[in-house]
């Protein structure tokens, strides 16, 4: 089995999905049924067929670049493609509830869809340009979707910063994926990673004989260490932005302007967790470079631990599962840049396999309670899945499995993240005790807000709350997804991710640090929220991200739009200026001539004459001798 | 045969239709038209399946040559030709703009398809030239005639602008061409290619390749050599709109490919890099302004810029994979910009102006299939993957970071770094435009429905959309046509 | 040892023709006086006109390999005074054309003036001359009959006999005289420097080798130049004609701006075909190419300002004159046959132009808005020809002899003109569109020639459709034209 | 040939006087003067040169009886003109103004 049909049945389903989109009924049952038959087929091809890879399916003859388009099957890949194709199965058959009533429904299935066939198409590429596709695709329907209630100006402006933030980043993506490309004559991964691996000290040496950059550049075009530095760099950041790490994180939280599953899909399974897989691919690259390993091990250090306190600050649940996000993903990417080569790259993907179940079940099971309690601040939501055991079970496992409470899935991954950061440490040459250092505060900040969370939702109140109207599939999605969240740390057992073997003593050092946390959470008592008690005066700061969005504006829109500005008046006055200039010329030259022809007169046409005539036959004698 | 037959078609129907045809009453001009322009798009098929070719004197004084023929490089030309002569055609129905007899209009519409299928399928410098120079007075026609209504001195501003601009640029490559001629001493594109300026010494070579790369540079347009797009586009009709930004400005690419790069190589070479900087700034400069243009037509016109920029870009590379992403680029574009200029021609007909600075309920709910259409072209206007336009942007990127052995990479990275950085303000603008009309920023309430698009507007619309899909998801239709007319030209390393 | 000129009459024929037509019309005149008005004579005059330009086209036929000589001088030197080869036949044709087109022009005007027989008669003396330099190779032939060419067209514009038109027909005749003067000085150096009485190859390389003779040759050639500089319309003689188009009736202005022009490229060749492939180097190419910038710059940025139909053609002509010498300055045989070809696509469409004019009776630019409609012959066969003289298809020949003006300097490596070129082909298309742009206009409301008044005049008609008629078939077909002219 | 130095001077003097002439004068007749003085300076340099080296057909002599003729026919047009100018506007100055509305 192509690993193509994984990506072309949802992109079909999307495809079919814009021509029905006036039918909510039918758009509804294409999209499920693709849903699950993307499910159906990611499963089988997991159990059944690993490790296969495929190129040239597609012949692009575009001279001495080599196009295979490759794609791979490898059983991590196959485990996180089953995910995903799982959570936006759920996300799917979830939104039929959740959207069912939303004039646009139609287009929205659509859009999960072909967003799901952009992270599945990510997921399996083994070659650069295929997962440019699938990152860029994927950008854009998080554009769709953030903005799917257009007719709100916040959601607008959501989806808007949510696209040009990453877009930004995406200009480091693109050009390391060039870059590479270039390099390696290839655009198939293996073919990158080893024309890359033993990469030549042709620019050191150039550069340190005196050459400027571009004349070593010109020298130099086979692969490089300075150049696959600055390259990875590069990729980094593009990951980074996608991912909403420090600096690029603020478009995240505000995109929970649009619908709760898009969120679900969006945190969970796909856009942001998607620079995991990425980097993951070329980890044999990365370990290899310690620059590029310490600008993501420093960035995404930074960003797990800020997103974690913001999260516990944040007045607004549903931010508040935003910026866990962020600090999830933050400890993905930690596991990529502290792993050392030996131990891979495979704790960062389990923990994304984690990630996906946990988050999409409590963003859904929030979504439903948002929507018994008619919003999702703190303040509104208080209590609100008090009355209905499902979210009740729900949200206990999610948050548990958030806190990283062993045996859960949450818990499962986050010790081999820690014993990979350990491990790292030990090498000693990456950001190994930087992140290690990270992750376990942040194991703490996060068991303090999940205990929040949870605390909050399912506190006890007097008015018994209204559970909401829901059809089957709503309390179904969030079984099955429960059910996943326990269990799914029975992957390690299969032997998809290549782990290590972790010992007693994380499990032991894990209990303690959630132990802490939850204790720090419970020090004002169970009924009083716990931000209230621990950072109220955080909590303004939090909720405005720190105010980085204004910082945005400053430091990159106003200057941009300044430069916008200057450029059309430059373009308008200055460049057509010389346009303009030649015809008032020619206008001048025009009117001085016939101011020079106006009187007509017979004898100024003879003096002319003669004059010419002098003048030529001077011409003549000094020109011809 | 076949070759003469597809340009004798549009010429004689579009000659009739601007002289003696002039008085026909839009009922029966526009059948008339669109079926010009269908036989001319089957010939144009019959072209290619055939192979079909002529060649004889035609001026053998100057060693002109009566030559047409379709290779691998102009076989994609041809058909986005063919295919946009339909489309405009075929949106008379929707819009026959004011300011002169319908006939003529069409007549000019289809006069303007001749002159660039006889530019895409010349085979002889000279020739070329001419037919370069058969679209501008039709073009002129149509912006100056049939423009907008409202501003006369705005119009004859811009068609006078156009005619000569365009007319400086190609006097400037008749010099160019000419030059090239009598220093090599055949007219003949396929000896002249195969020569690749061999016969030239180096400092004649570049003096020739200036020449024609100035006067090309016009057609395209390269920065700062595009003052008279934008004013042209804001004025011209849709259907002229669509024809100078799909079919015009790649007959200067076109010219690109064919005359300096093919023939006078190492000469190109050596201006590859003021070329490569002045693309990158344009995909830049194209991008900024339109981040503040409020003239949504305008717009699209320096996106038009942002986009040729690349094109010239990878161009300016030399590497075979630089030649195909531009040929690629060129086709998508024209795809593009055309989906986009009927999308908005069709809002300046529903709202009068196309002002981004009125205040408009959304596109998508009063108006979804326009929406839809919208959104698809802004999509593709950003480069966004599976649409037409990714691959040859890409691709041009790739081909300017690794460009061919002679050229100076550092200047070339550094022109790659800055696309990209204009790939991103492609995002803003685009984004701009779908925040600004698609998604509104005046609540619908007070709105009411607008019409939509139907009939023979949505037909174009869903081709256009339909053909920026289809050649982002399989952009070797073009590529595998051109592959082999590109290696086969001798200038390329 | 034969003093016996030979005399070939047939290869005579062109310039006979107008010659036989004056003795017709003059005996006719003499016999009858003022019968019918004179209006009699107008026929005759275009008969013999065709016929001549038959005989010149039968010539040129002939004349395919080997030029027509006759006149020919015993030994010693065996030298002919008349030798057409297809060029000058070619030029001889379109003279006489052009003549016939301008006399098509005065009948359509005969009906204002009574001495039509006389108008016919100087109309025809002109001509011959025209014809007659074409074919001169020695001194003496070539300045008799370059002011047989002259002379009478300035008593045809004074004939008109209005103020204007004497202050015109003054401006003309002081200019001609002067020039005339400046052509026999330039002669007599021609003679001094070269030693031979005719404009031959072997008479100027000689000069050319000999560095005192040479100086005397520069200004021999630079008054020659200065002096058919009046005729052609050269900057800086061209002063006479803005002044003299304008005033003088139409069908003058007609054979000024046509046959005329003609005749003085004709000369103009003459001179040139000596020098060419003998001289070279910037200074020769500066004595041919600073008239031809300043006239192609001058004549076109005037243009652009004129609003009366004769003025803005007036300046075209001056322009266009700058385009004939512009091959011419990279003196080779190229150059030659490019200037030839450029002038007769010139006269061919100034001459539609003027027809169109004289139909539409507008003496100003916004007089001729909406003629396509009023009246689609004149209308259409007008922006024919100005797409012809701007150089743009659907004219495509202009396009072609334009292409043609400019590679003779590209080969020689004349830059200063070639760039010089291409600032007045832009400028050009500006003056030619902007007359273009107001053809198709809406119907004036209130203007009385708008409402659908019959057109009037076979002749100009005749003018109109034979013109069109040429430039389209040179259009489609270019060759046929440079085939002409060798 | 030292002797030919006087011709070819009267010449130029002639040549210059009448370009003198010419460039000064306004009197339509005198230009004509002027004209003359400067045809004559050319004939005078014909006759010189045929005296300094015959030519093949001694046109140094034969050409100046050419240009006297036309030049006789010339001035008769040109007495035409200036009698007409006259007769339309009572003045032979040749910068008389070219229409009634024109004159001051």
């Amino acid at each position: 089995m192509s690993p193509w049909l994984l990506v072309a049945v949802p992109a079909l389903a999307s495809l079919v999905g814009v021509v029905v989109r006036r039918e909510d009924r039918w758009a509804g049952a294409v999209a499920v049924l693709a849903g699950g038959l993307t499910l159906l087929l990611a499963g089988i091809a997991w159990v059944l067929e690993p490790g296969s890879t495929a190129g040239h399916v597609l012949d692009l003859p575009v001279g001495g670049l080599d196009l295979p388009l490759a794609t791979a099957t490898d059983p991590a890949r196959l485990a996180v493609a089953t995910v995903v194709a799982l959570v936006a199965l759920a996300v799917q058959a979830y939104s039929t509830w959740y959207l069912g009533a939303d004039d646009r429904y139609g287009q929205f299935a659509a859009t999960v869809s072909l967003f799901t066939a952009a992270m599945l198409l990510v997921v399996v590429s083994a070659d650069l340009v295929l997962t440019l596709v699938g990152w860029e695709v994927m950008g854009w329907c998080s554009y769709l979707l953030i903005g799917h209630w257009s007719r709100r100006p916040e959601a607008r402006r959501a989806a808007l910063k949510a696209f040009l933030v990453t877009r930004v980043a995406d200009i480091g993506f693109v050009l390391g994926v060039v870059g590479f490309v270039a390099g390696a004559g290839t655009s198939g991964l293996s073919g990158v990673v080893g024309a890359w691996r033993e990469p030549t000290g042709c620019l050191q040496e150039q550069l340190a004989a005196g050459a400027p950059l571009p004349e070593a550049l010109g020298a130099c075009d086979a692969p490089d260490g300075r150049a696959r530095t600055v390259l990875l760099v590069l990729l980094v950041v593009g990951v980074l932005g996608k991912s909403a790490q420090v600096p690029f994180q603020d478009w995240l939280p505000d995109a929970m302007e649009g619908p709760t599953p898009a969120s679900a899909l969006i945190h969970a399974a796909t856009m942001v967790a998607a620079g995991t897989v990425v980097l993951a691919g070329l980890h044999p690259l990365l370990a290899d470079s310690p620059t590029a390993r310490w600008v993501l091990g420093v960035a995404v250090s930074v960003s797990m631990l800020l997103a974690a306190v913001l999260a516990f600050a944040q007045s607004d649940l549903k931010r508040m599962l935003a910026w866990s996000t962020v600090s999830q993903v933050g400890v993905m990417l930690s596991a990529v840049a502290a792993a050392p080569p030996a131990d891979g790259p495979d704790a960062g993907l389990l923990h994304l396999w984690s990630h996906a179940l946990f988050k999409s079940l409590l963003f859904l099971a929030l979504g439903w309670a948002a929507v018994a309690a008619g919003g999702t601040a703190a303040v509104r939501m208080r209590g609100s899945a008090s009355a209905t055991p499902v979210l009740r079970a729900a949200l206990l496992v999610g948050f548990l499995s958030l806190a990283g409470v062993p045996l859960v899935v949450g818990g499962v991954s986050k010790e081999h993240v820690l014993a990979a950061a350990y491990d790292g440490a030990v090498a000693g040459d990456g950001p190994g005790v930087l992140v290690l250092v990270a992750l376990v505060l942040t194991s703490a900040a996060t068991a303090a807000y999940a205990t929040r969370g949870y605390l909050l939702l399912t506190a006890h109140r007097r008015d018994r709350p209204r559970a909401g109207t829901v059809t089957p599939a709503a309390p179904a999605v969030l079984w099955a997804l429960t059910g996943a969240s326990v269990l799914g740390g029975l992957v390690v057992l299969t032997g998809s991710f290549a782990l290590h073997q972790v010992s007693l003593l994380w499990l032991v050092l894990t209990v303690l640090v959630v132990g802490v946390g939850v204790a720090l959470a419970l020090v004002g008592g169970l009924d009083r929220d716990p931000a209230e008690v621990l950072a109220r005066r955080l909590v303004p700061y939090a909720d405005r991200g720190l105010g980085v969005d204004g910082l945005y504006r400053r430091v990159v829109a106003r200057p941009v739009l300044r430069l916008a500005r200057v450029v059309a008046y430059v373009d308008t006055e200055v460049v057509d200026g010389y346009v303009r200039g030649t015809a008032l010329a020619t206008r001048a030259a025009g009117w001085l001539g016939s101011r020079l022809h106006r009187g007509e007169r017979s004898s100024t046409a003879v003096g002319l004459v003669v004059g010419g005539a002098l003048l030529l036959g001077a011409v003549g004698v000094l020109g011809w001798s | 045969m076949v070759v003469s037959l597809l340009l004798a078609l549009p010429a004689a129907a579009g000659l009739w239709l601007v002289t003696a045809g002039r008085a026909t009453p839009p009922r029966l001009a526009r059948p008339l038209a669109a079926a010009s322009a269908l036989g001319t798009a089957v010939l144009a098929v019959l072209v290619l399946v055939t192979g079909s070719q002529v060649d004889r004197a035609w001026l053998p004084e100057l060693g002109l040559r009566w030559s047409f023929a379709a290779d691998g490089i102009s076989a994609p030309l041809l058909l986005l030709t063919a295919g946009i002569g339909l489309v405009v055609t075929a949106h008379a129905w929707v819009e026959l703009p004011p300011g002169g007899s319908p006939a003529g209009y069409l007549g000019c519409l289809l006069l303007v398809e001749t002159g660039a299928l006889a530019t895409f399928t010349a085979r002889d410098a000279v020739l070329f030239l001419v037919a370069f120079e058969v679209v501008l007075v039709p073009m002129w026609v149509l912006v100056g005639r049939y423009g907008d209504r409202r501003d006369p001195r705005a119009r004859a501003d811009a068609a006078g602008r156009f005619v000569l601009y365009t007319a400086a640029g190609s006097s400037t490559l008749l010099v160019g061409i000419l030059l090239l001629v009598v220093s090599t001493g055949t007219a003949d594109l396929r000896e002249l290619a195969d020569g690749a300026g061999a016969a030239l010494g180096p400092g004649r070579q570049l003096a020739v390749a200036l020449l024609l790369v100035l006067g090309l540079a016009v057609k395209v347009p390269v920065l700062p050599l595009h003052t008279w797009l934008p004013p042209a586009h804001t004025t011209a009709p849709t259907a002229g709109s669509v024809l100078l930004a799909a079919v015009l400005l790649k007959m200067g690419t076109y010219g690109l490919v064919r005359l300096p790069l093919a023939t006078v190589p190492d000469g190109f070479g050596r201006l590859a890099p003021v070329l490569a900087v002045a693309g990158a700034v344009g995909v830049v400069w194209g991008g900024l302004v339109c981040l503040v243009e409020r003239d949504l037509k305008r717009l699209v016109a320096y996106s038009s810029v942002a986009h040729m920029g690349f094109v010239v870009l990878a161009l300016a590379s030399g590497s075979e994979t630089g030649v195909q992403a531009a040929l690629l680029a060129n086709v998508a574009h024209g795809l593009v910009a055309a989906l986009l200029f009927v999308l908005v021609g069709g809002l300046k007909q529903r709202w009068g102006s196309v002002d981004l600075a009125v205040r408009r309920p959304a596109l998508r709910e009063t108006s979804p299939r326009l929406g839809l259409a919208l959104v698809v072209g802004l999509a593709a206007s950003l480069g966004l993957p599976g649409l037409a336009t990714f691959w040859g942007e890409l691709l041009a990127l790739y081909s300017a970071w690794a460009p061919a052995g002679d050229r100076p990479r550092g200047v070339f990275v550094a022109a790659a770094v800055l696309a990209a950085v204009g790939a991103a303000l492609a995002a803003a603008y685009a984004l701009r435009v779908a925040g600004l009309v698609w998604a509104g920023d005046r609540p619908a309430a007070d709105a009411g429905t607008g019409t939509d698009a139907v009939g023979v507007e949505r037909w174009v619309l869903v081709t256009l959309a339909g053909a920026v899909v289809v050649l982002g998801v399989a952009p070797m239709l073009v590529l595998s046509s051109t592959a082999d007319a590109v290696a086969g030209l001798g200038g390329l390393r | 040892m034969s003093t016996v000129v030979s005399v070939d009459l047939l290869v005579l024929a062109p310039a006979l023709a107008p010659v036989l037509g004056v003795v017709l019309l003059l005996v006719g005149d003499a016999l009858a006086p003022g019968r019918a008005g004179g209006r009699w004579a107008l026929p005759v005059a275009a008969c013999v006109l065709v016929g001549g330009a038959v005989a010149a086209v039968r010539a040129a036929l002939v004349a395919a390999e080997d030029p027509a000589r006759t006149l020919c001088l015993p030994a010693p030197g065996d030298a002919c005074l008349w030798s057409a080869g297809p060029r000058a036949s070619a030029l001889q044709a379109g003279v006489l054309l052009a003549a016939a087109a301008a006399l098509a022009l005065v009948h359509e005007a005969a009906a204002l003036r009574r001495d039509t027989a006389v108008t016919a008669t100087l109309l025809l003396a002109a001509t011959t001359g025209g014809v007659a330099v074409a074919a001169a190779r020695d001194l003496g032939g070539w300045l008799v009959a370059l002011e047989l060419a002259t002379v009478p067209v300035v008593a045809l514009v004074a004939l008109r006999g209005t103020r204007p038109a004497t202050h015109g027909a003054l401006g003309l005749l002081v200019t001609s005289l002067a020039s005339f003067a400046l052509l026999v000085l330039g002669a007599g150096l021609w003679l001094t420097a070269t030693g031979e009485p005719t404009f031959s190859s072997a008479a100027a390389a000689g000069a050319w080798e000999d560095p005192q003779r040479r100086a005397v040759l520069a200004l021999a050639v630079a008054l020659l130049v200065a002096g058919l500089g009046f005729k052609l319309s050269l900057v800086p003689f061209h002063a006479w004609t803005p002044q003299v188009y304008p005033r003088a009736d139409l069908g003058t202005t007609a054979f000024l701006a046509g046959a005329s022009k003609l005749s003085a490229t004709a000369a103009l060749l003459v001179l040139v075909s000596a020098l060419a492939g003998v001289v070279d180097g910037p200074g020769p190419a500066l004595v041919l190419g600073l008239p031809a910038a300043l006239s192609l710059l001058l004549g076109t940025v005037l243009a652009l300002r004129q609003e009366d139909p004769a003025r803005l053609l007036a300046w075209s002509t001056v322009a266009q004159a700058g385009w004939v010498l512009l091959p011419l300055t990279a003196l080779s045989e190229d150059g030659l046959r490019a200037a030839a070809a450029y002038v007769l696509t010139y006269a061919t469409a100034t001459l539609v132009a003027f027809a169109a004019v004289s139909r539409a009776g507008a003496r100003s630019l916004e007089q001729t808005r909406g003629l396509l409609r009023r009246d689609p012959l004149a209308g259409g066969a007008l922006a024919l020809a100005l797409l012809v003289l701007a150089g743009l298809p659907p004219g495509v020949v202009g396009l072609v002899v334009k292409i043609l003006a400019v590679s003779a300097p590209v080969a020689a490596g004349v830059w200063p003109m070639v760039a010089v070129a291409v600032v007045a082909v832009v400028l050009g298309i500006a003056v030619y569109l902007r007359w273009l742009v107001v053809l198709p206009g809406p119907r004036r409301e209130g203007d009385a020639r708008a409402g659908g008044e019959p057109p009037r005049g076979w002749a100009s008609a005749t003018v109109l459709v034979v013109g069109t008629a040429l430039l389209a078939v040179a259009s489609v077909l270019p060759h046929l034209l440079l085939t002409a002219v060798g | 040939m030292i002797h030919l130095l006087g011709p070819y001077l009267l010449a130029a003097v002639l040549v210059g006087l009448g370009v003198a002439g010419v460039a000064v004068r306004r009197n339509a007749v005198l230009l004509l003067v002027g004209v003359e003085l400067v045809l004559s300076g050319g004939l005078v340099l014909l006759v010189t040169t045929q005296a300094a080296g015959a030519d093949r057909w001694a046109a140094g002599s034969v050409l100046p009886l050419f240009v006297v003729t036309v030049a006789a026919a010339e001035v008769v047009v040109a007495l035409a003109v200036v009698l007409a100018a006259f007769r339309a506007r009572g003045s032979i100055d040749l910068d008389a103004p070219a229409t009634a509305q024109d004159a001051p």
